[in-house]
Order: C-alpha cells, then structure tokens, then sequence
C-alpha cells in the first residue's frame, strides 16, 4: 500500500511534503517536464510590489556543491503577477503561496494586502533576507525586531497562512525563529541562501556582478539540516526545511530532524524531474520501513 | 515545456568522438527524440555523474539519423570530463532547449558567419538551410590554420584566419560575403561587429546558465531597449541590434581568439 | 624568475603564505609525504590547558563537497605539548603557532602565559568558536564582548603574536573583526568551520555522536571567502584567509579578496601534498602575470 | 612518514577485476612501491576525480609483483564508482597506511577467521604467514555459499554459513580451531565474539576515516584501558582485548552479515 504523505502545514493541506523553493520554479509554468501532480505546494519566485529588473549578468556562478545566485530580484511586480500568473494557480491542484519582499514593513504590508483575496493565492512566504531600507541597509533577517515588524504587520493586513523564510546568516536561529512565532507566524522555513563571493583570477575582482551572491546546492545540505532542526526546536509552528535537497534521502534528513515538509531549489536546475523523483523516494522509504503514513516516521527532535 | 515545444530527457550513449580541429572535438551520442526535433541554434544540457553540480548547455552541431552531435574543446573541469568519456558511456540529455534560428519563407540565401567554437550550431543551419532550398555561404573564421574546423556544409566556402594560415586575413566577419539572411555565432566580440555591419543578423549567444529551462533567470541577456531576458528560454538567437553589447560579458570559451 | 612569495603576518615573517591549518596537522609531524619547506606557517592541534579525551566515534562524516567533524579538541594538554611537540618545532625553519582553546577568558590567558617563552612556540591562534562555560555556553566567537575579552586577557600575558580565528556563524563578522582588533589582536584568521548536522536514516538521529560538527572543504569555499573578504575591509591588521582552499586558485581568491595568507585544511586529508602543490601554484600564477612578487598581486578590497 | 616506514602516493592504472562472490570483486591495480613494502592488515587511501571528496579506504588484499589488490562490494557511491571503472583508468593510492597484523618469530600455526568482505586483509596474511613458516588455516563464513569468497589461501580451509549451504551452519567465529596466533576480520559484532574466544587475538577493526595519515582524529576506536586512539595509526590492527567494543560504532559495509 502507498503510504499516506498528506500534511498540514499551516492551515494549508498538501498532498506531499515537496515543495518548489522561491526562484526556482519561476511562476510555475515553465519547467520542463515538471510532474505537478508531485508537488504538495509551490512558492513563488519572490515579487515586489513594483516591476524590479533584476542585476546585471554574471548572475550565477557554479561552486563545489553548489551555486552562488544574484538575480536581485528581477520581476514583474504585483500587478503583473495578479494579472498574468495567479489565475493560472487558481486552477492547480495545489497552493501556489507568494514569496513577498520589500523595503520597509510597510511595503511587505502593501503587497500581502494586494493579494489577500487574490484567486490563486493560497498565502504568503516572507522572505525577511531583504536590506531594510529605512534601517540603513541591515537586513530584517538578522534582527529579531525587525524580522518580528515585518510579521506583525503581513499578519495585520491577511487571513491567509503566513510562513516566513529565515536567513541562515545569524548566530542564533532560534531567536528570531521565536520572534517571528510570537509575531503570529504560521510556519517558519529554514533556510534561505548563505551569503558567498567568488573571485575571477583573470579580472582580480568578483565573478558575480553584485559582488556577491546566495549560496545554495547540495553543499549547504548540513548547514541548512542544522539550522532547520534549531528552528524546528525553538518553536511550535511547523518549520519547512529548505537547502541542498537532492535525493529523497535528503528531503527525509530534514523531515527526521523535525521539519514538517520540505522545499527543493536548485536541484530542480540540474533534474527537473527532482520533485517527483524525492516524492516517490520518500513514499518508497516509508513503505520499506512499513509505515503507513508519514506522520509515523520517527522524529529526532529533542526540545530546547 | 519550452514555450510549448516539448523537451526531453534522456540517458543518451556516447556513440563516437572525432577531431575536427586542434583540441576541438564533435562527439556523437544517441539522442533520438532530441535528433527528430531539434532546430538549428537549439542547445541541450548535458550532465553525467559523478560530475559538476550543473549542467554544461552545448549547441546541436549536427543531427544524424538518431544521434546528435556537439563540438567542444577542453576549457574547464566540465569539458575535460566530457573529453575524457567514452563510446558506451551516458550522459544525461536535457532538450532542445531555447529558440534556434529562424530561417522563415522569404530568404533565398543565406550566410552561416562563425568565429572558432561559434561554428557549433552551423552543420545544422546550413543542413536546415538548404532543407529550405537556399544557397549557403559557410564562413569560417579562427586564430590560425590548424583551429579551424575541418568540417563545412553548403554551397560555397569562406575562410579566414587571424595570422593569414589559410582563407582572407582578419576575421570572418570581414570576410564575409553579403545575403539575405545572416546568421552568426562567436565570441560576443565578433557578434558585436556583425552587429555592426548586420543589425537584423540572428546571432547565438551564450551566458552563464544555471537551469537551461527558464526558471533561474541566471542567463540575463541585456536588451538594448533596457532589461534582461534569459538566453535559454528567448535566446539563445537574438536579432543582433536587440543586443546591448556593452552590457553583456564575454565568455571565453566559444572563441579560439577571445 | 621565481616569484617572491615572502609576507609578513603580524610580526611573524613568512617564507610563503601558505599556512597548515590548526586540527588538520596534528603536531606536524605526522603528514606523510610533507613538503616542510613549502609551509609559511604551522598552526597546532587545537590545545585546552588539560588534556581531552574527545568525542566518542562516529566523529567525521562526509557531505556534499565537505565534511562535518566533532572531534572534541582531543588533545594531550599543555605540559605534554611542551614536553613532546615544542622541542621538535624549535628546530624547524617556521614558525609554528598553537591554536589555544578555554572555557573561560581566564583559561585562554593561562594557557598563553605558560606557552609564552617555550622555544618552539612563535605565536598564538586563539580559537573562539569555544563554548563560553562561565556564560551557559553561549560561544565567545559571536559575542563582541566575550571575544574581546578573551583577546584582551590572551594579549596582557604575552609579547608573541596573537592571531583570533573568527567563526562564521555570526550576522556581521566585521564587528566581531574590530572587537578583537580594538583589543589588541595582531591578526585574523577568518574563518572556522560552519555548524552542521547530518541525520542517519537507519537510526532516525544524528550521524555523529555528537550530533553536531564543523563543516570544513571545498563546499565552504564560497562562503569562507566573503567573510574573510568582510572581516578584511573592517579591520587594519592582517586577515589570513582559511575554508576550502584545495588549489592554487583557491588560495588566489582569498589572497586577491584581502587576504595576507592563507591557511589549508580539509584538502590536506585528500592530498598531503597539498600546501606544496598550492604554494607552486600561486608562484606560477605570479609568474605568468608577470609579478615579481606576492605583494605586487593586485587586490579587491574597497573600504568600508 | 607512518610511524617511520614509507608511505607512497602514486597514480595506480587500474589492470583487471574479476568476481570472488556475489557482487564481490577483487581490483588489480598497478602500485610498485606499495606491492613492495605492504604488510598485511595494512590499507590503502584510494581517491579518483571526479569523485567523492574523501578517499576511500580498503585493505590490500593480495600483492601480485607490481600489483596489489583490493576486494569489494558496492555499498555505496565511492565503491559504486570505484566498481565503474575499467582498466586503464587511474587511482591515486597512497599507502601502505597503519600497521598491519604481527606474525613475530614465535608461533607456528595461524588461523585467519573471516566474515563476509573482512576476508579482505586475509590472502596477504596468508601469504605472509607462509613465508614466515607458519601452517595456516583459513576460516570463512558468510550469509550464505554464493556471498562466500571463492578464493583461499593455505593448509587447510572452514567454511561457515549462516544458512548452513556450505561448511559449518553458523559463524566463522565458532568454526575455527585453536592455533598459535588468531588474526581476525569482519563484522564488529563477529570481532567480539572474537575477543571473547581469543583476548590475544589481532584483529583489523575499521572506523570511519578522514586522511588516513593520523592528522584529523577522526577513526577514534575507543580502547578498554579508556580514551581513544587512530584506525589509521596504531590500528587498524589490535589486540582484541584492548578494545572497547560497547563504544566501537558498527559499520555496515565489511559484513554481508551485519
Ligand atoms: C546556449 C549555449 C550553447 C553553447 N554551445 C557550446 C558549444 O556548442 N560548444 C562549446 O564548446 N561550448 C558551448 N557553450 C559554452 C559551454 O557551455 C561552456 O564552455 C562550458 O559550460 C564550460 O564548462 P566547463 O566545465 O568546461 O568550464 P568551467 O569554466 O569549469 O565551468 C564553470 C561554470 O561556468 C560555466 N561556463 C564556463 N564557460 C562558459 C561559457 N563560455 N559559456 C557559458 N557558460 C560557461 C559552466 O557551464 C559552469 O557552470 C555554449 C554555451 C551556451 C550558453
Ligand atoms: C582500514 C579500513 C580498511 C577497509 N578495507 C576494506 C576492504 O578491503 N574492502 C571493503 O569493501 N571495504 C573496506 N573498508 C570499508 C570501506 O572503506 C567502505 O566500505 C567505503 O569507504 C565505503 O565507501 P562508499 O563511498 O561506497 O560508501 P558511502 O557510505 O557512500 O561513504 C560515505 C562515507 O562513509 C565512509 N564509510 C562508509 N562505510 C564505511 C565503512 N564501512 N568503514 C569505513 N568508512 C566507511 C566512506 O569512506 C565515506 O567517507 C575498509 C575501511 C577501513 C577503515
Ligand atoms: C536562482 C535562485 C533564485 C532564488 N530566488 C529566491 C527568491 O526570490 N526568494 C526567496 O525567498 N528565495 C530565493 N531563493 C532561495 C531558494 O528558495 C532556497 O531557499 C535556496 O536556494 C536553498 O535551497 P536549494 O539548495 O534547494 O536551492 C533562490 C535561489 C536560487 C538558486
Ligand atoms: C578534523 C578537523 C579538526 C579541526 N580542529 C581545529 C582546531 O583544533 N582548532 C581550530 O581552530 N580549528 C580547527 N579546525 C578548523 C580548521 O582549522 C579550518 O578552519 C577549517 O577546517 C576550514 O578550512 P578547510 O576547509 O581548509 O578545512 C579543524 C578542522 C577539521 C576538519
Ligand atoms: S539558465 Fe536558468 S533561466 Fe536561463
Ligand atoms: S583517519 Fe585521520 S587520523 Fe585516522
């Protein structure tokens, strides 16, 4: 018998745990080859309220492991995206949520409000690893109040779930993990990309136009294993792990640790057929060990 | 789905390898869905294990039978494993990918302009090329005698080398006779100049990519009317004068003389 | 001609600025097949003032281009490495420094006085990704104070240089980079290893006995690199670049983000003759670029 | 330096493969100095690129002029791709590493006990043992007759099944004689019934390894007297006794019965 892989994340039912990471997916068009009917949910590549152009190229730069990104961002902006993509999701068997940025708390206030009630938008992801402009520049990640503003008020202006996605870089995750729960999160996903350079030989300068860039990948599979089961101990929201998914062993490291579903990035890059393939790996996996249901897989979870 | 042309993936054989000039080699493998649909100018994404985390994109350089073939010279980790394989061994095959040349009803004639790697997606231009019964200028340019390719299609043949070894001195560019369509792939230098004599020539560029499928954005294309696009999804042919040449770096590896 | 490779790290003179990194050497005497003239520097095991047992096995696991150890800080304890390394050191031809360890500021201090003037001992490494025991464990490496305070009582009982080796898992390395500069640092070793956990999927739990360990290889690279660039622009004194270096190339981008030398590791497990092989490599690149010397190399490090 | 005797790093081709069990296989390959100076019980450190970071540990298993070998099974993706390879194709072998089995001058009868792929160390201590005049007696077992290695070496043979299709129905361990000197292999969990048998016992335990050469402390094997010492230096060879088994991890891949 297949075992059972429903989970609620949230207020949100899914069919599987795999989930498509922001920036990876695009709006969920256009993957080649993509199985849909594997997919427990989609997030959106991240969107500001206005039309954003993205960095210049070089914009990647493959590493052991991994790759280093600096996209910067570049979309249509929330007109567009009500417009041309969301009612394409209000079709879909799954939720599409919407990796939300801004500026200011105000603005991640202004977008959230813009899509509330929006058909095809099943939620939100904040992606808190954004400069706060109005703060001189630092990032709302790394700091507890302003990643707990920036939560408060997305949470004031919609009824919809709301997951933020914390930055890895900061010496404790599970401060601004419980910031954020008391902010009136609905879930947390752990992580977002750790921050790389990598320098061209030939020009003695970065190889990446924005100097630097997010790196992701199977490289930064412990790290993000680590931190997601530090989040996953310091709240009682369910936490999405993300980073270095590659293989359904990977997906099912995060889900020991103690996280609730799992999102997959870069590996969709290398095999867009990734998402199936960790789905069935992971229903295999249950099904070897006769359990019935993913809710039976032991957790390694020892709380704070 | 590849704005709704169907892409394929498949473990696809080495079937054979050949050296076409100094250090640059075609290697053939077994690809039948790719070879039955492929255009000239479409590229495929091929990656192996144990191998880099990312796939290395190369332009179909010639379709035979159910096999396709690639043309590349060692300039990284990536190509050195793929020159160090051999016939039986797999590689994963993601395409046709992108938006290959647009050869259209009108054109009568046409100019294939290639500088030393950029002669990749030329075999299968000029096959599609004559296919649609128009005459083919093969022009063909590299640093020096022994870096060209030994291989040309088509009607007529025009050489070029940097040091005067075979063909016109100077570049292909240069070299090049006039038609009614022009189609060009070489270091950006190069494309810029066709862009220069040429601005409605197609030309195939290439950029870093991460996903070859659109979903990245990695390979920014800067628009001269402001803007990026991705190279694997609206490239990687573009009009020439669409290109805001002084915004796109230079990727080495294409070009023998860059 | 053979490029000039000689630096000057805080006092120490450099034959090259290749440096064998603290835990990845042992006492120097162990590396099979080592090239000794092509080290700048050695830095020592990690040491604590008695000796340690370690951690129980497993204690190392491999990662997607890295690999995660908790070895525990085994080690003999100060008097037996006076007794039966620094003798040996005496007679090598560089310097060798000792990466010093406590639980508390006073203990770093202790450590520094008794190895002060023991011939053999040219420096200090102190390692701050040390859990603090007087502070409930909180570590000294993400705390401005607590680093400053160990810098502080290292530097009041020595006159060798002494060299902090950052942590990176910290929001803004550059504070902590002037808050051991300030008080009294001679240099930076940025950085150490990244906290990591991988789960075994036989037992449902952590693959290490200690649950967690350092990520250290090529798969840090990256991430290694930006910091030591970071740490680099905040501070005047030299950064020694250390995190993934297996190639000359490698070493470069460090040296060219900052860096006055670097330090190798994990790669020195895969290839002992990697120090040698990187130290000809940077020659080669020196030379091919048509640089006289190391100093000539030019850098990428706009100020703060 | 390895407690004082040579370690080498070399380029080894790989010469030949053949199958001794079910899914076990013995690889040749070319490394002069090491076939010259390995005793047994010692490892090599086998690394290749592409290929995983770390290098992979496996004892010699027989030393044929310049070549040794090494006996495996895939278990996971190094010796996945170790087992991918075909002659021609080169390892970086650095070795012989720790210190293999002491057969001094005093005893006159061996008896090697094996289970599953800890035959491993056992035909080059075989060999050894013979040249040093001993009369040795081989002990196998496995899970069964087809997991039994097929090849053996000495004055006599046992073999032991767990399912009783060849030799004795049970271990290795409860099948052997008595003899001068025990040299063990295998499975932790066999290992101990070892000690309990035979305390003087030498057996090859193996951890977990980082290098290999003694620099990371990462093959800690937790001794009865307390604390821990390096697989790759004083072990991997010990004196059963002076293990703390309750705290040595089992590993999986030597035992086809574990
Ligand atoms: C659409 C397209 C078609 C191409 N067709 C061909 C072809 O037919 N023949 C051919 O020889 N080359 C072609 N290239 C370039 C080829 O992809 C690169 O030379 C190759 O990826 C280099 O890989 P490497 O591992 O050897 O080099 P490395 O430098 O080790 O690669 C490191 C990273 O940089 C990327 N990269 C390096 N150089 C280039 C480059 N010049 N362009 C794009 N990415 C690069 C790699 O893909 C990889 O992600 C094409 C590129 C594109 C985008
Ligand atoms: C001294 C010594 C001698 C050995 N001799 C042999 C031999 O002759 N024949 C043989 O088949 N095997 C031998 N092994 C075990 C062999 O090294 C592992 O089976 C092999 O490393 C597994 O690699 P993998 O990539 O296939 O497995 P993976 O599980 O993918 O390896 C992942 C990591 O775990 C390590 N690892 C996995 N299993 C083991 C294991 N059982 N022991 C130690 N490390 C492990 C790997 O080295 C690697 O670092 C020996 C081990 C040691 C320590
Ligand atoms: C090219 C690229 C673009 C990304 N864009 C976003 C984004 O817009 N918003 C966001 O929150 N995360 C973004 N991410 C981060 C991923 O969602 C994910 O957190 C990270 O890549 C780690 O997972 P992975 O290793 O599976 O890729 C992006 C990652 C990549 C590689
Ligand atoms: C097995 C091992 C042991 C280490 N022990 C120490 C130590 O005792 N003290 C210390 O400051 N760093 C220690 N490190 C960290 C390294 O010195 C280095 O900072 C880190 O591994 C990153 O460099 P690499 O990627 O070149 O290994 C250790 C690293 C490894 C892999
Ligand atoms: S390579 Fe990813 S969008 Fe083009
Ligand atoms: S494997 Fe590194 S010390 Fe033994």
């Amino acid at each position: 018998m297949t075992p059972d892989l429903r989970v609620e994340v949230a207020g949100l039912s899914l069919r599987g745990p795999v989930i498509a990471a922001s920036g990876t997916f695009g709006y969920g068009t256009e993957v080649p080859l993509l199985e849909r009917r594997a997919l427990g949910a989609m997030v959106s590549k991240g969107i500001f309220l206005r039309a954003r152009t993205g960095t210049p190229p070089p914009r990647i730069v493959e590493t052991p492991g991994g790759m280093l990104n600096a996209i910067g961002l570049q979309g249509p902006g929330v007109d567009a995206l009500i417009r041309d993509h969301a009612p394409r999701w209000a079709e879909w068997d799954f939720p599409v949520l919407v990796n939300i940025n801004g500026e200011s708390p105000a603005e991640y206030g202004e977008l959230a409000a813009r899509l509330d009630g929006v058909p095809g938008v099943a939620g939100f992801e904040i992606n808190i690893s954004c400069p706060n402009v109005e703060q001189g520049g630092l990032y709302f990640g790394n700091d507890p109040r302003a990643a707990a503003s920036v939560t408060e008020t997305v949470r004031k202006r919609t009824r919809l779930p709301v997951w933020v996605k914390l930055t890895p870089m900061v010496s404790d995750i599970g401060v601004i993990a419980r910031a954020v729960e008391s902010a009136g999160a609905d879930a947390l996903c752990a992580i977002n990309t750790f921050v790389g350079m990598s320098i061209d030989l030939s020009t003695f300068s970065p190889r990446l136009s924005f100097r630097t860039g997010g790196l992701s990948g199977p490289a930064i599979r412990p790290l993000a294993v680590h931190l997601a089961h530090q989040a996953a101990r310091a709240v009682r929201i369910p936490v999405v792990g993300v980073g270095g998914i590659a293989r359904a062993e990977d997906a099912l490291e995060f889900l020991i640790a103690g996280c609730a579903a799992v999102q997959v990035g870069t590996a969709t890059f290398v095999n867009p057929r990734t998402i199936a393939e960790v789905n069935a790996g992971i229903a295999g996996f249950l099904e070897s060990k006769g359990f019935e249901s993913l809710s039976d897989l032991p957790r390694y979870l020892p709380r704070d | 789905m590849n704005g709704g042309r169907p892409t394929f993936l498949s473990e696809a054989a080495i079937t054979g390898r050949r050296e076409v000039a100094r250090g640059m080699f075609v290697i053939t493998m077994h690809a039948p869905e790719i070879a039955g649909s492929v255009r000239a100018g479409q590229f495929v994404n091929l990656g192996w294990s144990p191998g880099p985390l990312l796939r290395r994109p190369f332009s179909v350089y010639r379709v035979d039978g159910e096999q396709i073939e690639v043309v590349l010279k060692q300039v990284g980790v990536g190509t050195a494993q793929l020159l160090a394989m051999r016939a039986g061994d797999r590689l994963s095959c993601l395409g046709p990918l992108g938006h290959g040349f647009e050869l259209g009803a009108g054109p009568r004639s046409v100019v294939l302009v290639s500088g030393g790697l950029g002669v990749a997606p030329m075999p299968l231009a000029a096959a599609q090329a004559a296919a649609a019964r128009m005459r083919v200028t093969w022009v063909h340019g590299a640093r020096s005698s022994a870096d060209l390719c030994s291989e040309w299609h088509g009607d007529a043949a025009v050489w070029a080398t940097d040091d005067g070894s075979r063909g016109a001195t100077g570049t292909a560019v240069a070299a090049a006779p006039e038609a009614d369509l022009v189609l060009a792939c070489g270091p950006n230098r190069m494309l810029q100049a066709v862009a220069e004599r040429w601005p409605d020539a197609q030309v195939a560029v290439e950029t870093y990519m991460g996903c070859g499928t659109g979903v990245c954005l990695g390979c920014a294309v800067p628009l001269a009317r402001g803007g990026y696009d991705r190279a694997c999804m609206e490239g990687p042919v573009y009009r020439a004068a669409a290109i805001d040449w002084s915004a796109l770096p230079s990727h080495l590896a294409y070009a023998v003389t860059a």
